[in-house]
């Protein structure tokens, strides 16, 4: 219970820091008000016009007057609209969560399924021809980035087959399951890539090293298949750094895959933030930021929480303490 | 395998097969080599014997002598890439070295199992004990969740875990030494096997609770007539727990006695040295204890001659020039491999020249106060004068 | 004409600024010779003439029977999202694709390069052309039910008097009032003598928005990007960056049209991208002026294709002329910029010679096109040295300057190539200054500038221009306006006062001719090419193809915007 | 007292080989990973020298075929090098195509880009420019997150809090959106004089981006080691902590630091060129191998495959030796990838 309340203040502590971070900077980018009042007006304002804006957006005031203003309306859920698009801020992310959310769970998914059994198989067959091929991809989808990988994947499952959708189009997953699943086939493809890489490399590593424990010969001088060895005693033990490292992941997914969402062209966390940034929309980034700040906590704490479910030692610390 | 009798606490299958006759396991001439980037390190080298139902048998040796290697080879344990093994082992008159790992399956848990040295590292830290004695009860008796649960139950009653309903659903982690280590007993004899090797089963232990768990494996013993190989470096815990005893030094058997002859009348200088190591308990601590001087032989390019000659101190020319063959000494089922064994002419002359050495170093050693030596993990002598 | 001010080729992701400053309507007269609906195969644009394009699988026009419903789905090149309300609109290209659905315009132009009238019933003017009597046409309701009527002209025109790129186009203006006898009558007084004034509302200025919607959406700002208006498509979703969808309006005034149930337009800045959305299946028409996807659509015979030319924009280098202290002051300079360039091989190299070379404002089309302006077409780098090593001779110290590009990749290609000319020429620094997209159209407008890709000036007459070069636009930097390079020329501003009272063709053909000589003469542009714009378009999607008008005239193509196609009689197989 | 240390006193080193210890690699296996080792380090070498080298590159201009000023201009192409350059690693030169962009062997080694520049020689250029962005973030990451994670593992307590919320306030920002954020920061849109983008904010952006992680690993592994007998050792022998730390801890942690380094390098290189996509990179024409794939993308299918491939096969394998490398030495040191 102690131990949820100090995540719990840590997790706000981070978001104010955060947004409170992202405020001053925007404030400071250069060029701003400027373009701002000529994205809310239009060009040919008179000066009284483009006092008003200023007034009405606060930028008159101080830094933290400014912040304070904000956090109210972050926290009322009242957050205006886009400057130029009048767009509701809120709607918007409204639909760029689900995407984001989306396309995290499922590149995520994809390359955990992938990379949980080639690991074992390629832990368990250390310096098999398996292993090495295994290993050899992973080096080659490392060092692979998505900008290269997204117009090879279209090329060859939108253009040349017409399998998936080019750009993706998104569909509610409960509205038509199918068409959902063709938008964010390749995005996701792309996005796990490199990801699936990251986690065999690290899976691989750690059940190479669960393997070499007693426990583990203990299970084989039982007689335990080796598929029970590999899944029910190796895996688990294995999966610290695993988790760790998809943890880490989930805040670069939640708004770092912009290239992918771009070239897919999905409204997710990441363009829509970033475009706020190219296009001056302080607000939506303001609160793009927070968003994700605050969903990458959110998961971390679940993450936490599994680490109990790996290593009941850490549930037996965590209960004491 | 749903049809066999369920054995725990019961009557063994050990009982049942007792009538087919023959020894229960048959080792000839069994070879264990490993390649390694050095080269070849010759673990097991050319060991034969046998051992009967019901029996015990203490395998000896130092570290690095092979003791454990060759229990496992027997087993069939050790992986397949970069091992040469050869030889022949019969467990119930049946050939297992080159059986196929689907067999060899069947057999490890169900008719062998292994208790393993370090009871902390070799349960699974993240697996309920009861789920981890039921696995193979269900793998091998087909139990059902709920019947390998109670069963699972009636087995650390039997290894006489104190509130044995608690442990069902505790981690390792959560018990003690000793409990861990009844567990790791409960959960090797889950199946009731034929054979029980017990592979230095009380080295991590506290002495208080050592005793404790070998009563218990020679009750358990007795109890389902299972034989159990006891593989130790400490002669003083096969001495009460086993009927016959097979020392080992760099990957050889060198030399096999029943219990009560071996220690009456040891022929090797090696197996003397590995009793005089043995610290006993009206000792004053502190006591400085008899070590082998010298290392464990480098199993890469072992000494020519007798393998033992470069740390023996009765090592003669002969010795470090031809090895010496198993030789069957006064008892018949004794045999040792040794050019001068204890109590051959050569030997009493040099022990009585040894021993003298021995008074004056000893007298002193004793004479100024030496610094307190407290031996930590590493073995670091830390002194405050350091 | 319309003029859409896009930065220079293809910009793939420009857009969403440019659209700024866009949108004037213009008018003018004078209709150019070549109609619109030349289906002669032209090859590569470069042909003389600017007949309006061909279609590589030609569409057959006339012989088979619409079929309405179905559903199309547009590739745009941008999301020129904005508020949708008519007056405050920064409409690029890819914006007057989707709103001209929505809204219709008061005039529109034929295919001769007159004005006709189209949601209006009639224009009238009085004799001096100072005042205009519009009449709206009667029995139309607006997607919300509103009656549309002399006041909602009345009420759109004041709003677009006030608004910042309309206003500018209808400064002229001095009053639109209702006629107190005739409810369908608004009367539009101007200044002076304006001819062309019915060209301008056939663009954003002539828009027509329902009055109710624009009341209601004044006080709630959710609504502004809700478009409600007369046209044959009604609004449905708009979502940035993703889509903009809109249904049949079944009610449309102008039957049968439209045929199709409903389209969706999807912004896909990336040229290459669109096309593989194309080939993916997942759009069924686009356009696109990027020549890459024109010379892969040339080969494809799968899909359609028709190559706009007509009245088509220039591709230009902008140049800050005014600016204190630049060296573009000085026309020897300018001029050396120019002789520097060889646009042709920019054709060769990033448009893959799908454009003509450009001599200067006006496509071949338009009123005003020579081909020979006196601007130095061919490259002669020794020219050009010699005019640096001039001006350095009497401005000794180091001779900077500054081009700006956005990020777009052709533009990059551009302005890489055009560093090294004028490095070449004598320049001692040539630094390239990337843009963010959103920041481009502002930075031109404020006049933060040294040199500038750019493309505009497609249209029908040269009153269209005025804003673009009269004086009363060079406003100092940090000001906006749309005479970008601050062009304060006093013989170009007598020109383009006279042509906007004329009433004469063949005088305003000469002052057309006059003014293209002047900039030649200037250099007050590095002149580009002329843009090619293609619509590509799945087999199965019929059109689009010009329709009649009420009074009997055939509309100029895509309204005679570059770049556009209506939808109202695209129809396509079921 | 147990009595396993008693019999092997004087042999501390030879411990019972567990099972599992026991020697598993297969000598021939070994020999083909030094292989793979060997010619990844041999193309870093060659990166490395050919990047320092990238302005003596020996070219000889083109036999011009088509339009003059191409040659001229593509002589004068790379600001980086002024001099009377270039090219051709050409096998020969065709005289039949245009020069822009021109085919691997008929102009140069990987031909020419839509400006007429040697490919070569850019993604050299490049090459020096993408190491030297990832190559100093990450050792300016690296100094800054060895010493907060040195302090916050060592110390622990409000210093240890502090660093870890500052850790979580980075990684909380996404990392490519936290550079493109700090990237626009430093840029100057609206400015008459010509505005410079030179390679700091990028550098600056993903020092930014390396730090969390680094620091993470640094605690973690300081944590270990801190309560180590030698640490102990010398802590009761009265060493200062400075000494401590950067003698007794540092070194141990060095090798884990220089296998990840590597890794992080080549996702630091990865990011720039994310970067270099939005349009977020170096001041035009400064080339970087990201700048130059996405220049090249529009040709990609018209033909010209090589301005996007040749870059992208270069980076390609220089990111697969980094990666092989650092996997080399994280085995040498036995390292596991955890940045728990």
């Amino acid at each position: 219970m102690r131990y949820l309340l100090r995540r719990l203040a840590q997790t706000i502590f981070v978001v104010v820091v955060v947004t409170f971070l992202t405020s001053v900077a925007l404030r400071f980018i250069p060029g701003g008000n400027e373009v701002i009042i000529a994205l809310k007006t239009g060009p040919g304002a008179n000066p009284e016009q483009a006092e008003a804006v200023i007034h009405e957006l606060g930028l008159d005031r101080s830094v933290i007057a400014q912040y304070v203003m904000w956090v109210g309306d972050f926290v009322s859920g009242d957050w205006g609209q886009t400057f130029q698009t009048n767009q509701s801020i809120a709607t918007e992310f409204k639909r760029a969560l689900p995407v984001s959310a989306y396309l995290m769970v499922y590149s995520q998914v994809i390359a955990l399924v992938l990379a949980v059994p080639v690991a074992l198989l390629s832990a368990y067959r250390q310096n098999s021809r398996f292993d090495r091929l295994a290993s050899t991809a992973t080096f080659g989808m490392l060092s692979l980035p998505n900008f290269i990988v997204a117009p090879i994947l279209v090329l060859l499952f939108s253009v040349q087959r017409h399998w998936f959708p080019f750009p993706s189009i998104y569909h509610g997953l409960w509205d038509s399951p199918l068409d959902h699943i063709k938008a964010f086939a390749l995005p996701s493809i792309t996005i796990a890539i490199p990801l699936y890489a990251g986690y065999m490399r690290v899976l691989r590593a750690d059940v190479i090293g669960t393997l070499q424990s007693d426990f583990i010969t203990t299970a084989r001088a039982k007689g335990v298949s080796t598929g029970a060895l590999l899944l029910k005693h190796a895996l688990r033990p294995s999966l610290f750094s695993l988790v760790t490292s998809a943890a880490v992941q989930i805040g670069a997914l939640m708004g770092g895959v912009v290239i992918v969402e771009s070239y897919f062209s999905m409204n997710g966390m990441g363009r829509v933030t970033v475009e706020g940034i190219f296009k001056k929309e302080y607000t939506t980034v303001q609160y793009g930021v927070a968003l994700i700040a605050l969903v990458y906590l959110a998961v971390n704490l679940l993450v936490d929480l599994t680490y109990a479910w790996i290593d009941p030692r850490v549930r037996r610390a965590r209960a004491m303490g | 395998m749903t049809g066999r009798p369920l054995l725990a606490g019961g009557p063994t299958q050990a009982a049942t097969r007792q009538l087919d006759g023959g020894p229960l396991l048959e080792v000839t001439d069994l070879v264990t080599h490993f390649r390694t980037p050095r080269g070849l390190v010759r673990s097991v080298d050319g060991v034969s014997f046998t051992l009967d139902r019901g029996k015990a048998l203490g395998i000896v040796g130092e570290s690095g002598s092979g003791k454990t290697v060759l229990s496992r080879s027997i087993m069939g344990l050790l992986p397949k890439l970069n091992t040469e093994r050869s030889g022949s082992v019969l467990f119930e008159g049946r050939e297992i070295v080159d059986l196929p790992l689907k067999e060899r399956r069947r057999i490890w848990g169900a008719e062998m199992s292994m208790i393993f040295q370090d009871p902390m590292t070799s349960l699974n830290p993240v697996m309920r004990i009861g789920k981890q004695i039921g696995e193979s009860l269900r793998l091998h008796l087909g139990l059902s969740r709920r019947a390998a649960r109670e069963t699972a139950l009636r087995l650390l009653q039997d290894v006489r875990i104190p509130e044995p309903h608690k442990r069902l659903d505790q981690y390792a982690f959560e018990l003690s030494g000793g409990m861990r280590q009844r567990v790791m007993i409960a959960l090797a004899m889950a199946c009731g096997p034929t054979l029980l090797f017990a592979d230095e089963p009380t080295t991590a232990l506290d002495v208080t609770v050592q005793a404790q768990i070998l009563e218990l494996i020679g009750l358990q013993r007795t109890e389902r007539n299972m034989s159990v190989i006891l593989v130790t470096h400490d002669l003083g815990v096969v001495a009460g727990h086993t009927d016959e005893i097979m020392v080992m030094y760099a990957g050889r058997l060198v030399e096999k006695a029943p219990t009560k002859v071996l220690f009456a009348n040891m022929k090797m200088p090696y197996t003397e040295a590995l009793l005089h190591s043995i610290p006993k308990i009206d000792d004053p601590s502190h006591t400085r204890l008899n070590v082998i001087p010298g290392r464990p032989p480098d199993l890469v390019n072992p000494p020519a001659g007798c393998s033992f000659s470069p740390r023996c101190s009765f090592a003669q020319d002969r010795c470090r020039q031809e090895a010496p063959p198993l030789i069957t000494a006064e008892h018949p089922e004794h045999v040792y491999a040794c050019w001068y064994p204890v109590g051959s002419p050569h030997h009493r002359a040099r022990s009585a020249e040894l021993a003298a050495a021995a008074e004056g170093l000893v007298a002193r050693w004793r004479e100024p106060a030496r610094p307190t030596c407290a031996p930590t993990a590493t073995r670091f002598c830390v002194s405050k004068t350091w | 004409m319309k003029q859409s001010t896009r930065p220079s080729r293809r910009p793939a992701r420009i857009l969403a600024a440019l659209a700024i400053s866009v949108g004037l309507a213009a008018a003018a007269c004078g209709g150019d010779e070549e109609g619109t609906k030349d289906t002669t195969e032209t090859t590569p644009a470069t042909t003389d003439g600017g007949g309006s394009g061909t279609t590589a699988a030609p569409t057959t026009v006339a012989e088979v029977e619409p079929v309405p419903g179905g559903k199309v789905v547009f590739g745009v090149e941008a999301d020129t999202s904005s508020p949708w309300r008519p007056a405050e609109m920064l409409c690029a290209i890819s914006c007057q694709q989707v709103i001209r659905n929505i809204y219709d315009t008061l005039t529109m132009p034929t295919s001769e390069g007159n004005w006709a009238p189209y949601l209006a019933e009639s224009l009238v003017p009085n004799d001096d052309y100072t005042e205009w009597r519009i009449t709206a046409r009667s029995g139309v309701k607006f997607h919300d039910g509103t009656d549309f009527d002399g006041a909602a002209i009345v009420e759109n025109l004041n709003r677009a008097k006030r608004g910042t790129v309309t206003g500018a186009v209808l400064a002229a203006v001095d009053s639109v009032e209702l006629d107190p006898a005739d409810p369908m009558v608004a009367v539009v007084k101007v200044a002076a003598p304006w001819v062309a004034f019915p060209y301008h509302l056939s663009g954003q200025s002539g828009f027509i928005a329902s009055p109710t919607w624009l009341l209601a959406s004044d006080d709630d700002e959710t609504l502004r990007s809700k478009p409600v208006g007369t046209g044959p498509f009604v609004y449905d979703d708009y979502r940035v960056n993703e889509v903009f969808s809109m249904k049949r309006n079944p009610d449309y005034w102008n039957q049968p049209y439209p045929y199709l149930d409903s389209v969706e337009f999807r912004p896909i800045p990336d040229a290459l991208s669109r096309r593989d959305a194309l080939l993916s299946g997942t759009v069924d028409m686009l356009h696109s002026a990027n020549g890459q996807t024109i010379f892969s659509a040339r080969e494809d015979t799968d899909h359609n294709l028709l190559e706009l030319t007509a009245y088509g924009e220039t591709g230009y280098t902008l140049l800050h002329v005014t600016q204190e202290g630049s060296p573009l002051t000085d026309q020897r300079v300018r001029c050396a910029l120019a002789y520097a360039s060889d646009e042709g091989l920019l054709i060769e190299a990033v448009g893959m010679g799908m454009q003509q070379e450009a001599s200067g404002p006006f496509s071949p089309s338009q009123v005003g096109y020579l081909e020979e302006t006196g601007y130095p077409m061919d490259q002669d780098m020794a020219e050009a040295q010699r005019l640096i090593a001039e001006y350095k001779a009497e401005n000794p110290g180091t001779l900077k300057i500054s081009l700006a590009t956005t990020q777009d990749q052709t533009n990059a290609v551009t302005a890489q190539q055009q560093q090294q000319w004028w490095l070449e020429a004598g320049f001692d620094e040539v630094t390239i200054d990337q843009i963010d997209q959103a920041a481009y159209i502002a930075t031109a407008a404020f006049g933060n500038f040294q040199v500038f890709q750019w493309r505009n000036h497609g249209g029908f007459d040269l009153d269209e221009q005025y804003r673009w070069w009269h004086s009363s636009g060079a406003k100092p930097v940090g000001q906006l306006t749309l005479n970008f390079g601050r062009i304060d020329d006093a013989e170009l501003d007598a020109l383009l006062d006279e042509n906007r009272a004329s009433t004469d063709p063949v005088r305003k053909k000469e002052i057309a001719e006059e003014v293209n000589r002047l900039f030649g003469e200037q250099c007050y542009n590095l002149w580009g090419n002329y843009t090619v714009w293609a619509i590509m378009s799945d087999p199965d999607v019929h059109g689009p193809v010009p329709f009649e008008l009420p009074d009997g005239d055939e509309v100029a193509f895509g309204a005679g915007f570059h770049g556009n196609v209506y939808m109202m009689n695209v129809w396509v197989d079921q | 007292m147990s009595s396993t240390d008693v019999p092997v006193i004087d042999d501390p080193d030879a411990p019972e080989v567990p099972l599992a210890a026991l020697p598993t690699k297969k000598v021939k296996v070994r020999r083909r990973g030094r292989v793979a080792k060997w010619l990844a380090i041999a193309w870093l070498v060659f990166m490395t020298v050919s990047a320092i080298g990238a302005n003596s590159l020996p070219y000889i201009p083109h036999e011009c075929s088509g339009s003059t000023s191409t040659c001229s201009t593509a002589i004068k192409g790379d600001i980086l090098t002024k001099r009377e350059l270039p090219p051709s690693w050409a096998f020969w030169v065709d005289p039949v195509n245009p020069v822009l962009p021109g085919k691997p062997t008929h102009h140069g080694l990987m031909g020419t880009d839509s400006n007429g520049r040697d490919i070569f020689a850019r993604a050299m250029l490049g090459a020096r420019n993408s190491l030297i962005i990832a190559g100093l973030a990450i050792t300016i990451g690296l100094a800054f997150g060895t010493l907060l994670g040195m302090v916050a593992g060592y110390f622990r307590g409000w210093a240890d809090t502090v660093i870890e919320n500052l850790t979580n306030v980075m990684l909380a920002f996404p990392p490519l959106l936290l550079t493109i954020f700090v990237v626009t920061f430093f840029n100057k849109p609206d400015t008459a004089e010509a505005a410079q983008r030179p390679l700091w904010p990028i550098i600056l952006a993903l020092v930014v981006l390396s730090i969390p992680p680094l620091t993470r690993l640094v605690r973690a592994n300081t944590i270990a080691y801190a309560q180590r007998d030698f640490v102990t050792a010398a802590r009761s022998l009265g060493a200062k902590r400075g000494r401590i730390l950067f003698r007794e801890i540092l070194p141990n942690i060095v090798p884990t630091l220089v296998s990840f380094a590597l890794t992080g390098m080549a996702l630091l290189i990865i990011a720039e060129g994310g970067l270099a996509f939005l349009g977020q990179s170096v001041e035009l024409p400064i080339p970087t191998w990201g700048k130059m794939i996405a220049e090249g993308k529009e040709k990609l299918r018209a033909g010209a495959w090589w301005i996007s491939l040749m870059p992208a096969a270069t980076m390609f394998l220089t990111l697969l030796s980094i990666n092989m490398l650092g996997d080399v030495l994280s085995q040498r040191f036995n390292t596991r990838e955890a940045i728990a």
